[in-house]
């Protein structure tokens, strides 16, 4: 079905340099994935950019871990905080800006901005929970073909809010699709805390409909991506819908400027965040290096980007 | 060529013939075969791809949505039309959304069928005929069941076209035969066809011997036939009735050919009035036969109130036989 | 804000004789509900009936059972397979029966029919799932009332399968709403086993949401009726909302005339049912005579009720 | 005097006044206020009667519903008023259902708010006005926001009344000024109001030296004032604006006579063309002042495909002042 517009276009500098270390890698992808979001964040401040956008800062390790393990062919379907997925995914950061800018040669020409976004293998859509079902519907086209892709699906906390994602995985499993559900839970959903949007027990919630419930209370990309490839291989076997539940924490504000939680929360989280929890691993020097060579990488997409027509 | 029987067969050749073809809904498995037996036998012969669900109508257009984004052609089936409601979020902000919001990188070709319509007794939840509110949906096609419209036919263009289509059924269809043109007839009337899914024309008499236009789909084009028939034997009132498949986006071609002959235009629809589908008819032949019209368009709709369950209450708000029969004298 | 049309028509053969055991009670009340049904059903084949209907045969005790422990005050809201909860809670076979026959003298006068009941305390509506909220809505009322009236809910297991019934147990348990939810567990719905609508655990569907489920695999009102009686007393006290889970069957067909399940599993269940269970606590002679008098009773009503306008 | 702040104490007047009054919404609670921070303040003072809920829109409105049955005045704010679709079954099955299929013997006072509308770049699911889909729900009244009438004459009467209501905000009135009619002027326009909930017309002469009148409610209206007050300045060209606050059902009185006198009619629109909130008006004008018009009811809507995000091509899509100032040009 689908055809893609052009091919997404990577620069190593941004999703890894052929040879170079699985941390080193891994840095990369993170620290892109943030300056990304920062810098947008940026450009709308300048007033270069039109509508919103969620940014992903402080959950990086969510989305590069996870793609650590998909494969041609299988589809990640993601939700209004999607740079992340979509850039773990294709590594395709002009069209993605572009995208934003509402430029041609953005990834959907313009038409679907920061939160509908399309490209083989990946797509997303900015109303809460109704994605859950779709992701459903490609895994079980999987099913049918007899294939061993995997879907898998990008969910907030705060949308275990709506009924749909229940209806979906009550499907899922008595249909035993080849469906990952990762659902990001950093605490807030806009300005809602946890408590005030869920009662119960938050792996109940997928366990009451047979699906079972790894937890990953971590930024540590390492850690999640040792829980994710689990999961996705016990998916790929065939053995029925699965869910990976990260705790983890969104240090950005919800959308543009909307943010009034408490400031030694989030501060207490910067000292956890993944890129400081990963970076560790690294030396300063190679951080450093990382960190100018994505700099550059970066710099040079926003030019193209806001060279393009 | 008992509808209900014929729109059967046509879904055993879509599930034979296709591959891509799986059919998703409440209790379609056998040995039920679904609430109007539309699906009997199917799960049988095709257990992978025709799939009873839990009670769960968004899911069940999500899980669609999904299956036609990955190139299969997912057919959804709604126990009562009433529920389509739960259906909305799906069709309007996903189904009909990803193959244009992703620049034609995707296509979403997700084929429901609603069974709906009153003269049952059902009462308000289980009689409505709320395609109205899905006419206008952009990029989504409403098409109406009529017994004028092999089934077949209708189905080859939706598994051809990569549209989202919704499709409804009127309940009263089901155990009716199939009036099929044949030999440019249907019983005693002169029928005529254009488009690819036909917009079918009755009339007694040629177009330029009518004195007035009809235009209705469904069951109540069923109805409004039987009048037209009746009218032109009995009274030599003669009116072109035109039943189009598909009611939204419309082919407005045929209907302002048929107004151009007769300068008068009476729609029929069993929904509630008010912002109905007449509405727009309406206000397009008004617009494009401006001065030309003898009289104003006249939209026959429904009651807008609930349906009641009772006999004599539910005739008295839904259109039926006389409301239709009124028109088209007042009109003629 | 409600105005009955009428007080309920009430009579003591159907629903119960001042001073007589409980026992003696719940049987007569229970044979109303299955006698009403019956004749019901009756109708229909005889064409005296427009429409549809969903008798609630072999699932008596519920309604008996949770309706002694409702007060003035307390609300239940049911679904498409209300009779038996109308009935039990009001006792106005010939509003009922006025109301199936499409007569002006219906407790809605004929428009809502089989499925769309209202009377004081009670409503129910034909949509699955939709009217859980409805009920919660009326559960948040009586909190801000700050009174200590309990809304109930009537559900069947299939109905699990629609999101709305998990986004209100979520909102229920954050808010302690005083509701009680009744699912009925019948093992059906309409055509589809529990099987294949129902992945997971079936207590933890609620249980996931915060919301303690009492489940009870039993036909017997007695049993029922404690269970009830302690949710409900606990609901009332402010605990927040509670779930009885009642495992039950139905013996007839869901409305008209489809029934595919095996007989085999049918005939076993009717050596369970509530009349039978309950009835060994009666003599002989005592079913007997009330078995008579709910008959000439409901006798009178079908006769009242065809001669109604 | 701006909407947003207007709007606010709307509602902390009928939190103040009437006990029955519950708010429930999205982040509708302090500090945050809401999406639109119409709500701020307002938990603070209401702990109990304004509730922040889960992403629950099915069940927010399915909770105001048994709030309204119970006696109470449930207002519910919807974040983006695209994800009404999530409340459509309720909405369709409950909530306007329950009155009179239950004989009058309860009532539904749901009030359902909504943040519709684009030209903020937000993108195909955060920029619809999807109300055409609500129009024409039995017992349903949709009322539209504007800067012509005051919120708490508005809120008077759904308090007042016993019906359900979808109330309507576009987006880019929050930050506006109200310009309610003072002495019989807004700005240099004449304004002439009538009805409970009003109709307000706006023309810079007086309606017999008018050539065209124009019907449009929210922002469009707003646009459409701008346009109407510049033509009449600039060009003498003179336009009677017509702006409801209930879009439906409709009282048409206040458009029929003003048409009478101008023989012509633009109706204008944010929602997608098709079955549009202006059909039914070029039905309902064209059928009552049959042969009396100059040219056809011109319906003026947007594109009806999805709404981009870019900027240009929103746009191109939406209906703008310059689509706007073009049909009034055009008719009059
Ligand atoms: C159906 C729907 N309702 C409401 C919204 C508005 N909205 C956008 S993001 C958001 C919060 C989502 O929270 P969560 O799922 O926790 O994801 P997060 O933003 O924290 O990543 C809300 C309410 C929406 N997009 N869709
Ligand atoms: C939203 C909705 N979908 C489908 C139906 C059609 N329907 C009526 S009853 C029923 C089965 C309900 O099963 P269950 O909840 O177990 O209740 P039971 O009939 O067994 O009492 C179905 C699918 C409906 N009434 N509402
Ligand atoms: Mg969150
Ligand atoms: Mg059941």
């Amino acid at each position: 079905m689908s055809t893609a517009l052009a091919p997404a276009r990577t620069d190593e500098r941004l999703t890894g340099v052929p040879g170079e270390p699985l941390d080193h890698r891994r840095y990369r992808r993170m620290r892109f994935i943030r300056r990304f979001e920062e810098t947008l964040l940026q450009l709308f401040e300048e007033g270069a950019l039109n509508g919103t956008t969620h940014a992903c800062i402080g959950q990086e390790a969510d989305a590069v871990a996870v793609t650590e393990h998909l494969t041609e062919g299988d589809h990640i379907f993601s939700n209004h905080r999607c740079h992340g997925h979509y850039l773990a995914h294709s590594g395709d950061a002009l069209g993605l800006m572009a995208e934003i800018m509402g430029k041609e040669a953005g990834v959907c020409r313009g038409l679907g901005g920061s939160q509908h976004i399309c490209a083989p293998g990946f797509k997303s859509n900015g109303v809460q929970g109704g994605i859950v079902p779709n992701a459903a519907g490609i895994a079980l086209a999987n099913q049918l073909s007899g294939n061993d892709a995997v879907s898998v699906v990008f969910i907030g906390d705060g949308t275990l809010g709506e009924g749909v994602v229940y209806e979906t995985l009550n499907m899922a499993s008595l249909w035993k699709l080849p469906l990952l559900v990762v659902c990001e839970d950093n605490r807030w959903a806009q300005s809602t805390p946890i408590a005030a949007n869920m009662a119960g027990s938050f792996p109940g919630r997928f366990s009451a409909f047979g699906v079972p419930v790894r937890s990953v209370d971590s930024t540590d990309v390492a850690e999640i991506s040792q829980a994710a490839g689990q999961e996705i291989a016990a998916v790929r076997a065939g053995e029925g819908p699965r869910v990976l539940l990260i705790h983890t924490y969104r240090l950005c504000h919800h959308s543009k400027s909307d943010d009034e939680r408490p400031e030694q929360e989030i501060a207490e989280r910067w000292l956890v965040e993944p890129l400081v929890v990963h970076g560790r691993r690294l030396s300063d020097s190679d951080r450093l290096r990382i960190d100018d060579e994505v700099e550059t990488a970066l710099g040079e997409v926003v030019a193209t980007a806001r060279a393009l027509p | 060529m008992i509808f209900a029987k014929e729109l059967g067969d046509t879904l055993r050749g879509a599930l034979t013939d296709d591959q891509r073809v799986v059919l998703l809904g409440e209790d379609i498995a056998d040995p039920y075969g679904g609430a109007f037996k539309v699906t009997r036998g199917l799960s049988t012969a095709f257990p992978a791809r025709v799939r009873t669900t839990p009670i769960s109508e968004g899911a069940i257009a999500g899980v669609s949505a999904g299956l036609a984004l990955a190139g299969y052609r997912p057919i959804a089936e709604v126990m009562f039309g009433d529920f389509l409601t739960l259906m909305f979020d799906q069709v309007v902000n996903h189904i009909t959304k990803y193959q244009t919001m992703y620049a034609d990188q995707a296509t979403c070709p997700v084929i429901i069928r609603a069974a709906t319509g009153g003269h049952r007794g059902y009462g308000p939840t289980h009689s409505q005929s709320l395609e109205k509110h899905f006419l206008g949906v952009p990029h989504l096609r409403v098409v109406a069941a009529s017994l004028y419209h092999d089934p077949r036919v209708v189905f080859a263009d939706f598994l051809r076209r990569d549209e989202p289509v919704l499709y409804v059924e009127h309940k009263l269809l089901y155990p009716q035969h199939l009036t099929l043109p044949v030999n440019g007839m249907v019983g005693d009337l002169i029928a005529t066809s254009s488009g690819m899914l036909p917009t079918v024309r009755l009339s007694a008499v040629p177009r330029e011997d009518c004195t007035v236009s009809v235009l209705a789909y469904g069951y109540q084009a069923h109805l409004a036939a039987k009048i037209v028939e009746r009218l032109a034997i009995e009274e030599e009132i003669f009116a072109e009735l035109i039943v189009p498949a598909q009611i939204a986006p419309m082919d407005w071609a045929p209907v302002l050919s048929s107004v151009t002959a007769t300068r008068s235009l009476v729609t029929v629809e069993e929904g509630a009035g008010g912002w109905s589908w007449g509405a727009e008819a309406a206000s397009v032949v008004s617009r494009e036969l401006f001065g030309t019209l003898r009289r104003p368009v006249d939209v026959v709709a429904s009651e807008p109130t609930i349906i009641p369950s009772s006999k004599a209450k539910e005739s008295a708000v839904l259109v039926g036989s006389a409301q239709i029969e009124a028109a088209i004298r007042r009109a003629s």
